[in-house]
């Protein structure tokens, strides 16, 4: 119904949020959301929550070598993850989409895999923790190279268009991400070819240690929408409810020929950039404390419950739940072992060439 | 039998590769009205229309990067890079993406594309429209790249280039595009990539070459055969996978080589065959193998013809390694 | 004067023109420019028409091998040249500024040395022609990858800005050239470093054969400064004066400590792209024609007639005199001779590296 | 005397060339207040301000490409590129800017600047934190490149990298920033670029090697001198003009070469100096010299150790060149 009337208009004053801080719903349109998709939502971000906890904890007893904090942007992935056909949309993800990785309904014993980077990895262990990637979900394989998925998403949604799948291309990127070159001739690429494709920031005012204001002057991440002639959309990303109707909206105007868009999430990282950062040599802890005030679990707990839809029990037995899932498929990860030396020559090519057949008998040899 | 030009050679492989399966398309920059700089896909864009045959902005990392993402979904697409010099802005996605798609995701996705350049020198045409950079794509796992250096072969190659699973990196010497032209059949044909030619049976000394160089190499070896010396000349025309084993075969019978190419010399594609060449025919060897190559330095325009390997150099080399 | 009160608002709906076509001033503020300032820009565009015809000469006789004609850029060209402080600003020009050199003041005998890369080019014969350069008057050497010279020409800007010395770094591309990533990655640096940089699009609507509607969906270049936090000038380019008062505001403005601009110059491409071009293959005779009886030249004829500072007498003296200037020039150029072939291994580095000196030892060897 | 790390060396040198000229200055992602992520500019920002230690916005090519704005404008940058595998978005900048500036105009204008970036694997880092693309550079007419390996020798280098008036690559092996303290004087020393350092004198044969691997290289050194082989080790420091003279010297002695590096075998500067032994010096071979090198494909995570040229493949290779 939504997609004939465009309910959200683009390059808003301020944050579009439908939700406020006490969990008011505070939209000029109703709801109108079945309860169990609302307890989908929540149970989501809990769950991303408590992979980012678990995480650490993989961190802490040198399970694994990286980790890339998402806590604090639970809602923007947990919103965009239903936004999107699951399994007929592409995903273009980053690497702090772990969180997005289990909304979209990767397993969490391929997530453990590829953090620990053994057979349980789809991808073998060939890349860093934190770079999921799985056919099956058309979720497409992380690179480290910031903004260097953005042109694939691109071609993506071209060649969606050039064959009618009615598929949306869905890229997700960080504030810093766009700074990159790649960024910005990427989707100027989609948008002048009226490609269905989205591009998503997710703004938590910070690459590492640097504040978007030495980012980049413009108003918002939105306003640099107006370079590709395409619609920007500024959104609350703490608001569960905000995210998942401007996504679903955003996406479906692609799907029906609308053409490209541009959608800024704003966030906030509450961990440090990475296993490897220490934040606090660049932001102050107050701004953290402040941040996670306006945590987006703890809004839309609130929100449920005035609808009568959380109570603690429930809450109780979802956290149990979920940490049983958790702690059971890292367990069944870590059963399946390391993956064999010689694999790493694999998968170079379809067929490897002859130097590699060569590099790989030294290998061989030196392992005997 | 037509004969053709290496430029109509391509726009022949493309358009039949295009006619064959409907998952190719060719994007880049001027390659639809224009039918490209060079006229490679002259006349495509009317038989295919604008979305198989597509313009695109002036970006190489928006043509590479977004050709990863359509072969990602299914298509075959050939870009084109307008000058070789200019595949740079676009490096990192060939690097980053293309070359590492198949490798980082266990092989779950893969980039079978094609990235077709003109290449080297010869044509007046400044440090940026004259560079060689094949050393680049070779030193980077993952890429597969091409020289040609005739009609024949680069229809060939170019249609197995477009089949193969794997993203190919595809170097035409613009300074060949129009130099001949000779009978390329209208039927179905492959050329394997990886696979040498031996353009000439010879036994005193092997010439290793490809692309544009191949013109001075066989004059060269001509000139040789004027002063009764038999010089085998070898045609790489696939860079990496280079075919070492045509190249030994043929330096262990002659026990002399010299490799010519118009890249520059420091880690380059001549530098890594005469490496190979030392390290598993030493004993058979009669004289060092040699390197004939363009220099370390930008490529200059007023001095456009000394740049590349002349033939004047290939046969001092020559004698260097005949009198060894 | 102008300094203190800004003229020209940014983001205008139509381009910014101040003389309409019939020649009278239609601007809102008094022209107030002195007689013999108005002769100079009319002298300045004819001289890069006439040096334009000049290439065409070159091309056909065979002693140049590449040109890339400029007719119908010479009053956005005079109107710039004129606005920057030239000798004392930087200016990092691309392959279509000859006429542009003109008015810079680079002598016809170094714009030839450079069109025939023989002795008489500064830059010793080492780049194609329409690849100028020169130390001595601020302008940045012409590098032929497009948009790869924005990053430079902000960088020069932030080193302006930290050393304070006032100057303004003014940089020239056409409308392709925005599609390059490096474009979009060097003005955002300047623009938030609030550096002192004018970007300045030449938009002739086509790369080549690429019409701008294949370019970018983006309602116009200027429109691309909001990406940056910047002001967007969008000019009538073939008004000689709406180019020389927008440029000279929007560069004080830099100097002035306003930060980054980017303007937008309308303009169009009356010849092929370049000699190896063939434009019939992809725009119609017709569209030619029509933007020829647009010629900027002619537009400001009939303004300085308006004046009363044109008549046929002055017209052919000076036409006379620029041609005679430009067919001495050439002579002189051409008496300066080849540059010597070993020369090619000069400047490579401070001193030549011994790989340079062996390769150099290889060529001697062969011209003996 | 001060005993730092490597990364202790680097931080000190940038702090003595800023304190010496007000025209150097530093930038890149994150060297402000973080000091960068593996903390070569902490405390720089402090002392010098946020114009001179400047966080620039998160795009190597603006990084790059300012740089040589800036170097043409009269200051001397040097640019951090926060791991050498995301130097390829700047690529272009520096292959058709900073590398040809001085050339293309003729010596009008000049790119005095130095790139620095950490370098190599070993620190599990995946193929986007762990590669080695000096051949790159190498290749590339108009670039100095250093890749260094000791704390002492990268304080030398770094402060002779930024005095030099033409575009240097300094690459930093990360895996060495914390692996070792030497003494580094706090007084005032330059190592000259070009010249490689000899580690170990020996007879026996030759190891040439530079950067991370030169661990490697000198514990298989010792192994073989526990069974009486005396190698001679080369620390080659920069690559890019390579000390041919001290190479070719020592091969000369022993008759004998190894040429050892991590980056990627094909058209590698290990394939470089191969070739060039084997081109001077074939007469006074006793074996072929061979490579250890990394692979011909993405650096992979689960196998990081095994990429990169192990005591025992260079062991290996060793004995075949003995054997021989
Ligand atoms: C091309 C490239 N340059 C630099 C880096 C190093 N790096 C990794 S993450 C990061 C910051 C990214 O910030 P942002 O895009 O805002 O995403 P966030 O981490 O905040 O979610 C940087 C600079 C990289 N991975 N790729
Ligand atoms: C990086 C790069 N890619 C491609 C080219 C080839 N090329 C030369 S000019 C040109 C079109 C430029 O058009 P525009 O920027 O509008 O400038 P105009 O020629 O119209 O003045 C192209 C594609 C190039 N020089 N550099
Ligand atoms: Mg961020
Ligand atoms: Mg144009």
């Amino acid at each position: 119904m939504i997609k004939d009337s465009w309910m959200f208009k683009p390059f808003s004053e301020k944050p579009i949020a439908l939700v406020d801080e006490q969990g008011n719903w505070v939209a000029d349109f109703p709801m109108e959301l079945p309860p169990d998709f609302l307890r989908g939502l929540y149970r989501d971000m809990l769950a991303a929550r408590l992979l980012d906890e678990k995480f650490v904890i993989l961190i802490r007893t040198g399970k694994t070598s990286f980790i890339a904090p998402h806590a604090g942007h639970e809602a923007a992935q947990a919103g965009l993850a239903q936004a999107l056909q699951r399994g007929h949309d592409w995903l273009f993800p980053y690497y702090r989409d772990m969180g997005l990785m289990v909304a979209m309904g990767m397993p969490f014993k391929e997530i453990f895999g590829q953090m620990l980077g053994n057979a349980a990895d789809p991808a073998k262990g060939r890349q860093m923790p934190s770079h999921p990637g799985s056919r099956a979900l058309n979720i497409f394989t992380v690179c480290s190279a910031i903004a260097s998925h953005i042109p694939p998403a691109a071609g993506a949604a071209i060649s969606m268009k050039l064959k009618g799948t009615g598929q949306v291309s869905v890229c997700t990127f960080g504030d810093g991400a766009t700074s990159e070159g790649d960024w910005y001739a990427g989707i100027n690429f989609a948008a002048v070819q009226g490609a269905p494709a989205v591009f998503v920031c997710l703004n938590n005012h910070y690459a590492i240690s640097v504040n978007l204001s030495h980012q980049t002057a413009a108003h918002s991440i939105a306003d640099k929408a107006h370079a590709f002639g395409i619609p920007g959309y500024h959104v609350d990303g703490m608001d569960v409810l905000a995210s998942y109707f401007v996504m679903r909206e955003v996406i479906e105007r692609a799907r029906a020929g609308h053409g490209t868009a541009l959608v800024e999430l704003e966030v906030y990282r509450y961990g440090p950039h990475s296993s490897a950062d220490d934040d606090s040599r660049y932001r102050p802890k107050e701004e953290v404390e402040a941040a996670k005030k306006r945590d987006p679990i703890e809004r839309f707990r609130r929100f449920l419950e005035k609808q009568g839809l959380w109570n603690l029990e429930w809450e109780e037995m979802l956290r149990a739940d979920l940490k049983a899932q958790i702690d059971r498929s890292l367990e069944e990860a870590e059963a399946m072992g390391e993956v064999p030396a010689l694999a790493m020559f694999d998968d170079v090519f379809a067929e490897p060439t002859w130097n590699l057949v060569e590099q790989r008998e030294l290998v061989r040899e030196e392992l005997r | 039998m037509p004969t053709l030009t290496m430029i109509q050679a391509i726009n022949a492989a493309l358009d039949e590769e295009m006619a064959r399966d409907a998952r190719v398309m060719v994007m880049g920059e001027d390659v639809g009205k224009r039918g490209g700089v060079f006229l490679a896909t002259e006349g495509l864009q009317q038989k295919y229309g604008p979305d198989r045959v597509m313009d695109s902005p002036l970006s190489e990392a928006a043509i590479i990067g977004a050709a990863v993402g359509m072969a990602a979904h299914g298509m075959r697409p050939v870009a084109e890079i307008q000058f070789a010099d200019y595949v740079f802005p676009g490096f990192d996605q060939l690097v980053s993406q293309a070359a590492k798609v198949r490798y980082r995701s266990g092989g779950q996705f893969t980039a079978p594309m094609v990235v077709r350049m003109p290449t080297g020198g010869g044509v007046k045409g400044g440090h940026h429209h004259s560079q060689s950079p094949e050393a680049h794509f070779a030193h980077t796992g993952g890429l597969k790249t091409i020289v040609v250096s005739t009609p024949y072969d680069t229809k060939g190659l170019l249609k197995s280039a477009i089949r193969d699973d794997d993203p190919v990196v595809f170097m035409e010497p613009k300074r060949l595009y129009r130099a001949v032209k000779e009978e390329v059949p209208s039927e179905e044909y492959l050329i394997p990539i990886g696979k040498a030619a031996i353009r000439r049976e010879g036994n005193d000394l092997t010439l290793v070459s490809y692309g544009g160089s191949m013109i001075e190499t066989q004059k060269a070896a001509e000139e040789l055969a004027g002063v009764g010396i038999s010089a085998e000349v070898i045609d790489l025309r696939t860079v990496m996978p280079w075919d070492k084993e045509t190249v030994l075969g043929s330096v262990a019978k002659t026990g002399r080589a010299l490799v010519i190419s118009e890249a520059p010399r420091m880690a380059s594609v001549a530098s890594e065959v005469a490496a190979t060449i030392a390290e598993e025919l030493l004993d058979q060897l009669e004289a060092p193998p040699l390197r004939v190559t363009g220099f370390d330095m930008p490529y200059p325009y007023a001095q456009d013809k000394l740049y590349m390997p002349t033939v004047t150099r290939i046969l001092n080399a020559a004698k260097r390694v005949l009198d060894y």
